[in-house]
């Protein structure tokens, strides 16, 4: 058994996906430890934007169980008005943005919304909060879910996020500005997209499965990358640093 | 000068919320829910709500599966630290308590759709959202093109609340109001509705609030209703006044997954007490306390002087 | 982290604002304009610039009078306590120095279009000039209609400044800004901008700026430069440091309705100084020290603790 | 002679088309005076929208050279926006609106923007403000500028704040939501405005002046409202509090 949770492993690819200087929109949940993480390590300069109108540049102090925690505020860069950050990311301003979701299919469309028959559904899922637009309008689109087959789906009932849609240029098609998911990170791996087409590839596999496993564990027959290799393991600094943002574990346990 | 516009919560809701209206509020997101008018309106048994807001962390979890919406205009609904909301699950899902209108959004949709209404413009265009099935589901936004290039839009129609409601940390009695930290939509959803009521942390002298225009978050006018209520907001925290109850949302979540839990639940904090103070009461100082503020950090000093 | 981005006001706008450059300034309508920032490009001959702003309290007049200017698009040229705008006048009527393309807006047209940038929606629609001659004679809006009523709308189409320039009361070496008092477009323009300079009476810490960032006025990632430039807004007023000088506008006025007027105007205030600082030791300490604050009105205590 | 002045007088007149408890779009200049006249006398409970982004309960103390002066902001109930009070006009929250003009014509049509050809103006005008605005968006308007033959002209050049057009059902026609033209206030009476056709109707001359002299400084020939009167003349009180607010005379004299 490896010395850390599928958690830990997903903040540490989480944080990678940052680049130095970038502007990140945030997500809620691991996206929050990401970004402490990214900054304490590769990524200094980078800058997080919070829906609900924050920006900073510096990640909390504290662990955060929502991004509107006063932690979250005191030492905020910028605390606006929700449009003013949504307006960021709309002009393009955002080189990267977290989501999670409920579902995930081929082309990497995300449902947050119902599962099942719209207007009777098996399942009322919260809604998109932030989510589609993040999806929408992101230069580039970090997508954050557990892994099974229920909820990696041939289709979703419901695209609440857009991803590549059916494929191709979709996204041009339909209007969308820029973006698309450049990975979907589960509890098994990491999944990249192909630039053509917009299907997802499996692009790394968490070193405690196996390709085979997260394939039988996908609802859709999953290609490999042509560059597959095993994810890297969390190093004992990123360990340390995650354990320090959430001592009891509740985000990463 | 008009009289005073301070009254309690139970004479704001009787005054200003009637069955059928629509209503704005947890406009800050996961800060300054206004919990005791919400629970104020479920013990009023208000009915055929429409609930407008952005997310909702358990504040409509709660109205729905007390009876009171008939329909929900927003982009989340659950709990925010723990994940689904479960009278929500049921309305949608079973019709229980009963059958719930809910149309879709985004948070910049909904946001667009107040700062719509705030500018007297009957729609705001976005790219947001192309591709994805909330315009279909939602029914009312429109898609359009950009009459300059052909490309594509979405317009997304203005909402104009009855009744937008605010937590604030502080107002005074004509209905000035400084709130602070994060804001959400607070100001979109009070410059969209018909009226504002206030619920603050704290009344101050007009002299305080005027002493900062820049903070003031709407034009006083428009208030109408401002009810004292310290700690109304709790579980959800006020900058400088508390902080988030996080264990709350936990039992929460972990009491209402059955409609008796949920029942039960509402029994003890809403419909078994009378008021705010007996809620807090309840609670328990020990608990309250917990959430004080364990460190000041003041503003730098603004000077208006001339 | 990144170096400073302090700087002097001539490196500023050598670096940062080219001939041909779109510039939106004198965004707080009659206070807070700055007078510094304008006065450079005139020293640095700037040309064909695009003058974005609402009204504009004889900045513009003053940089078309010395032919920065190509386009303007704006809602009033002129002088607020005086009346027309000299040199506005002679370049409209006559072509001195040069014809200028005036693209007429009111102030809510010139604010529409800039808080559109900042959404990043292509056009903002409005009943606002339905019936007006500004449509038709600005050329860039589009007649439409509400698709929801058929209604008459006006589109009022996104403008993008390639750089805002704000005056400020006080901003940090990263480019976090402080401004209070009437704000006007401020904050939509800076948001709509590529980039912003700002120039402050006061550079403080980095801590101050954060202890109140609900009073930041856009994303200090956006900030290309801050100069540290006392009185720079001079004779406009800035709340808390200094009054209007309004006998300097109407000065103005009066020695710049010959074109001859306004060259020894021109030559005795910008091209005659190096800088700000020269400018205000030929302004005078009894001058200076007239416009000073008499009485310092704080803002109420706000504590961000939790 | 009168003991007051022109500019005296025409402050009073706006003053009155106030009505206590009303939302009033404050313009430049003269307005700034009428508006603390009218919360000291009959309107305590006037509030005053300032376009620059102000709302203001009380006048301010001392005189205003513009509303963007710091005792203006210093006491304001909201600083804001513009987008923000613009958006209370757009709403149609703004009972009355005052502005000012170069030129006025028969349908109570302004131009502040150029006279004569458009391309090539003999008189560039600084232009709307927020002037257009407020004709468009306010419920009522009251319309300020001096008298003479040059100023009151049978058509406008250029419509820069929309009277009632051509008149009869114009605005409704061209897409306004409300309002139009009340009150035209001059330096030689009040114009009233024909509720069926929007022509202009003298309402009142001042007592210093006569019918004729007025209709012979208007540039067409100007109908006589059924009630025509000599306008009130000003009370003492309202000198008083008038002189009070602009011991120099700056701009009432």
């Amino acid at each position: 058994m490896p010395d850390y949770t599928p958690q830990e492993l997903m903040v540490v690819c989480a944080a990678r996906e940052i680049q130095d200087g970038e502007v990140v929109f945030v997500g809620m949940r691991l996206p929050l430890i990401a970004f402490a993480l990214a900054k304490r390590t590769h990524a200094p300069n980078a800058i997080g934007l919070f829906e609900l109108g924050l920006v900073r540049d510096a990640p909390s102090p504290e662990l955060l169980y929502t991004m509107g925690d006063p932690p979250n505020i005191l030492g905020a860069e910028w605390a606006t008005r929700m449009v003013n950050v949504m307006g960021l990311l709309a002009q393009g301003r955002a080189d990267l943005g977290f989501i999670g979701g409920a579902e995930v299919d081929r082309y990497g469309n995300l449902n947050t919304s119902r599962i099942g028959d719209w207007n009777k559904p098996t399942v009322k899922l919260p809604g998109s909060g932030g989510g589609a637009d993040i999806a929408s309008l992101a230069k580039r689109l970090a997508v954050i879910l557990a892994h099974d087959q229920r909820r990696f789906r041939e289709r979703v009932d419901f695209i609440t996020s857009p991803g590549y849609g059916e494929g191709g240029n979709w996204r041009t098609r339909v209007g969308l500005p820029r973006g698309g998911p450049g990975a979907v990170i589960t509890t098994l791996g990491v999944l990249g997209f192909d630039p053509e087409t917009g299907e997802a590839l499996l692009r790394s596999y968490h070193p405690f499965t196996s390709v085979e496993h997260i394939q039988a564990n996908t609802g859709w027959p999953l290609r490999l990358a042509p560059d597959l290799a095993p994810t890297p393991e969390p190093t004992p600094e990123e360990l340390r640093i995650i354990r320090e943002c959430d001592p009891q574990g509740f985000w990463t346990r | 000068m008009p009289s005073t516009k301070v009254m309690t919560m139970r004479e704001a809701v009787e005054r200003f919320i009637p069955d059928g209206a629509s209503v704005a509020l947890g406009l800050a997101l996961e800060p300054l829910i206004p919990f005791a008018a919400g629970h104020e309106l479920i013990r009023q048994q208000r009915r055929n709500l429409t609930l407008i807001g952005p997310i909702s962390d358990i504040l409509f979890d709660q109205l729905i599966g007390a009876g009171c919406a008939h329909k929900v205009q927003a982009a989340w609904v659950g709990n925010v630290s723990e994940g689904l909301a479960h009278n929500y699950r049921r309305a949608v899902e079973q019709g229980i308590p009963h059958p719930l209108t809910v149309e879709e959004h985004s948070n910049f949709s909904i946001a667009l759709s107040l700062l719509a209404a705030g500018l007297g413009a009957p729609y705001l265009p976005t790219k947001s959202l192309l591709g994805s099935d909330i315009p279909a589901q939602n029914g009312t936004f429109r898609q359009s093109s950009n009459p300059w290039t052909g490309d594509p839009l979405l317009l997304i129609p203005a909402i104009r609340p009855d009744v937008t409601v605010l937590h604030v940390q502080r107002a005074d009695e004509d209905g000035h109001a400084h709130a602070w930290g994060s804001l959400g939509i607070c100001e979109e959803a009070a410059l969209a509705a018909e009226g504002i009521i206030l619920e603050a942390e704290e009344i101050a002298p007009r002299e305080t609030l005027l002493s900062d225009p820049n903070r003031v978050i709407a034009p006083a006018f428009k208030v109408l209703a401002v009810v004292h209520e310290p700690g109304g907001a709790h579980p959800a925290p006020v900058q400088g006044c508390y902080n988030r109850d996080h264990a709350f949302y936990r039992e929460y979540h972990q009491q209402t997954r059955t409609l008796d839990g949920f029942h039960a639940w509402q029994e003890h904090w809403i419909t078994g007490v009378a008021n705010r103070q007996e809620y807090l009461a309840r609670l328990g100082s020990e608990r309250w306390d917990a959430l004080a503020i364990k460190t000041h950090r003041y503003a730098a000093p603004v000077d208006y002087g001339y």
